[in-house]
């Protein structure tokens, strides 16, 4: 597979065609704001969180194929999962993706791996990782506005 | 056929030889000669300039005097003293915006500025305005992607205190009627700073003809080294603006009660100089002097007319900007592919161009984009670059399709 | 014997081998490595960077971070984001002395400097104590021409906002205990920017081990390249500073209603920074590492103490600043020669020198002179330079006497 | 004879060994100040004119041997001349520095004549300059400050 194509794989497209649990959610109970300055990826994500699960989950905004299908699977992923569980995954994702992941923290990403081909794009890797320094701040209960840049 | 040959003179081609180099709006590449400046001028000529009181450091003076009537003729102006070094166009703008703000504006007056300026012609006024009390005004664009001229007239008036506008839109590549604009804004007692960042290495340019108060442009966007740029001021509002920055080199005496400040040029130039890069910039201008502006007219026409004739074939795409009396770029977006994916995918195929907003976010929010595509050409541009950058595109249209 | 011998690394004496280049406080030669990295760079990797979403530009990008890095590691900061890429020290200064005085002092408070400073590290805070109601206080030098330090402990007192002073004298070569210095400012609660300009090719600097909170020097003084600086600044108080210059590159979000700003460091670095010299700087640091200042420290006590010994004894002398822990450069005049004219004739001689006031007028002032002569001395001096000198300095005495 | 000892010739040494008229003149009719920032050359020279000639000149200050036995000649060559006399003067030995004195000019420069060694030295033109400028500023009945940079 050359880089191109394990970077544009076939679910990153589909999921950047047709984004999964995208808009508004209201009520929530954590939500941050994501921007990459440099590029003009926004995005803002939302959670409802009860007995410590994420029972609802969105996402919304606008950004590159990566930023938008790395958006919609995270969305997949935290569903119904708990802060503790989703929280080392979140990890494993950003090592993923900066090339830093061991073979244990890869085998509980799932799908999530066909975000490995990003590493080979360094100027790439923001996009992947926005929606999830989100999640992070999110979950941080800072509410707040992040920015990867 | 009209274009130019010189893509050999350009060593970064001999490195890279496959690669299609559309982002010269962002930077040039450096030809052959200026490096060899560059590389000459610290192997046998370097020494710190104004003050050597022995011959490496008298010539060095001398070089950086030679390169500073090498651009008053360049930009057509009147006396070199006029020309002060600075390290780009931000620097050479912060400096206007402030001085001119602080020493001949008064509260109230106005900034006029337009929806398509580079952050560079944004922000430095924006602050100007915060600090001095002046007022910002936004000239809107046509909906062919010009200056909105009758806005403009509608906007200007004895309250305008400064007009600053881009010679040529970074993103649309129009170019601003400057000379009209110049003498309207006269007539009103206002000062025109231009930007000339994007249009030094395009159009020919004589400052004393277009009437401007303040012209700016940096030497990385004209084949020069980077590190220096250049302010062009009137000289009589030069000596009325107060210094800004300070230091060596600017002042005629310092004691702790009282300080005096030098005669132009060395007023606005404190501190030890980009010496070996004001020798560069002297290289790149006696470079594109060589060419001159006819052929380099000759050659955008005929680089960037191929370009737009293939371009507005491709699927889905939608380009910015006005389609005659413009610049050599093409702003555009691709339906369903973002521009950090198209330029990704590009890059692949070794063509190079820029994604993004492009220091010019209101015109972003104008257009209701986040980001767009740019493809940016320039002397060593042939039509393969651009059969390239079509050939790349239309992988971009099949992955996203 | 410690001296080192460096001297076909710099190509300019190939191109003279006769001549003593004894004018390196001023601004170094550069060495073969420096002047090929930037060659290289132009000729085969050059990019603008930031915003660059293809391969060129992202290795321009990582290139121009990996100096920041060894910047960082060159003068011990903490972290990369605490290195901002000026023009050079004097860009630096003028940052720090506007930033710092509007956003972190309150009118009233002092700015306190000394006697000996360059007119980088007066002009600047005079011109800030004018625009935010501070005081300028000057502490006196020694007889010994040394910072006075029980003046300094007398006028530093809670109403200190800053102390700015300068790491290494320029004229009298007399090294600075800042160390001390920011330990006596912090308990009072000012803030200490510290001009490096002549230090960091002489004697190796660590920012946190110093604890200063603001450092700046020039490339063009260590072996580097024009038109590139250095501003260190730790991440608070960077971070609580207001903007300085504004433009591309420094901002997160524009609109004409409000704009924010970037992180550290590119909050401090508007425009198109200059890539191609940071990348030279990058090679010059790694120049002096490779040599290491334990033998740049005994090449340069080799050198000045052999000045020292034969300057001396030459008839009607006087040389200014202490004969001891002090940088490698003279500064001196003789009985009935002007410096101007002895640094005239030195060149007949191929001797280069400086002749001036070394852009350091108070301290002339306190001397009483209107100018001295210096001789400064680098890596690829050695005593033939010297004993050039000498003999140079002989014949003027003869001319004079 | 070298370059160097061209500069430095006899008269120039010893008029800046043992300068003419030096010193305040008050009253005078006419003064200016000279400085030269960039070596702090910095010298008065006050005229007295009376009929239209200069019956009293003296200069004061301190430079380089080249500014000062510039002064000093000056201040010899103007004493006793009008106003008229002494433009020309003036203008030719300025053209004599700068290397651009026709033979005719050069002629009426009398001793004078030994600056001319100063062409061989563009830094140093405006040491020999400055007390001229000075007497030209003088004469125009600016009495401000001059500096030659
Ligand atoms: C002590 C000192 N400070 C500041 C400067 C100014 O440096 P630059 O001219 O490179 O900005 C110099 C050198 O000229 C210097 O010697
Ligand atoms: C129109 C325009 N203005 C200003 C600038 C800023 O120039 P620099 O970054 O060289 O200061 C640029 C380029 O980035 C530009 O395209």
């Amino acid at each position: 597979m050359s880089r191109l194509a394990s970077l544009y794989q076939e679910m990153i497209l589909s999921h950047n065609r047709s984004p999964q649990n995208f808009g508004d959610l209201d009520p929530h109970t954590h939500h941050s704001h994501g921007v990459n300055p440099v590029c003009g990826d926004d995005f803002h994500l939302y959670l409802f969180v009860e007995d410590n699960r994420v029972s609802k989950v969105s996402f919304k905004g606008q950004g590159c194929a990566i930023s938008k299908a790395s958006a919609s699977i995270l969305t997949e992923t935290v569903l119904g999962k708990s802060i503790q569980e989703i929280i080392p995954i979140k990890d494993a994702f950003l090592k993923l993706i900066s090339d830093t992941a061991s073979t244990e923290e890869k085998a509980q990403l799932g799908k999530l791996k066909i975000f490995e081909g990003v590493k080979e794009f360094p100027v790439r890797v923001k996009c992947a990782a926005l929606i999830w320094r989100a999640l992070e701040d999110a979950i941080s209960q800072q509410h707040g506005q992040i920015s990867t840049e | 056929m009209s274009e130019l040959t010189l893509r050999q003179e350009f060593p970064i081609f001999n490195a890279h030889p496959e690669i299609a180099y559309l982002d010269s709006a962002a930077s040039t590449q450096k030809p052959r000669m200026v490096i060899d400046r560059i590389q000459g001028f610290y192997e046998s000529e370097y020494a710190t300039i104004n003050r050597g009181l022995y011959e490496l450091g008298y010539h060095a003076t001398n070089n950086v005097a030679k390169t500073r009537d090498a651009v008053r003729h360049f930009i057509g102006a009147k006396d070199s003293k006029e020309i002060i070094f600075t390290s780009g166009t931000t620097a050479a703008i912060n400096l206007v915006a402030n001085s001119l703000s602080q020493g001949l504006l008064k509260p109230g007056q106005e900034i006029l500025i337009s929806q398509m300026e580079h952050h560079a012609n944004i922000v430095p006024l924006q602050r100007a305005c915060d600090q001095y009390q002046l007022r910002l005004k936004i000239c809107p664009i046509t909906s062919n992607g010009e200056l909105d001229m009758d806005a403009f007239k509608a906007l200007l008036g004895p309250q305008t205190g400064i007009v600053a506008l881009t010679h040529i839109s970074n993103v649309l590549g129009c170019i601003t009627p400057i000379k009209t604009i110049c003498h309207l804004a006269h007539e009103q007692g206002a000062y025109v700073l231009i930007d000339g960042a994007q249009a030094v290495a395009h159009v020919p340019v004589n400052v004393q003809e277009i009437d401007c108060d303040f012209y700016c442009f940096s030497s990385h966007k004209l084949y020069g080294p980077s590190g220096v740029g250049v302010l062009y001021g009137k000289a009589n509002l030069l000596e009325a603006m107060p210094v800004y920055q300070s230091g060596g080199d600017m002042i005629e005496t310092v004691s702790f009660e009282k300080t005096t400040y030098a005669d132009l040029p060395n007023k606005f130039e404190a501190g030890t100089p980009p010496i070996a890069q004001i020798v560069g910039l002297g290289a790149a201008i006696e470079f594109v002097s060589q060419i001159g502006f006819d052929a380099i007219q000759a050659h955008d026409e005929a680089i960037q007319s191929y370009a737009y004739e293939r371009l507005s074939q491709l699927k889905g795409i939608q380009i910015f900007g006005p389609t005659s009396n413009k610049s050599s770029l093409h702003s555009f977006v691709l339906k369903d592919a973002h521009p950090h994916d198209i330029a990704t995918i590009l890059d692949q195929s070794k063509v190079c161009i820029r994604a993004g907003h492009h220091c010019a976010q209101p015109l972003m929010s104008h257009y209701e984009v986040a980001a767009m595509a740019r493809a940016s050409y320039s002397v060593y541009n042939t039509s393969n670059d651009i059969d390239q950058l079509i050939s790349a595109l239309s992988q971009v249209i099949e992955v996203f399709q």
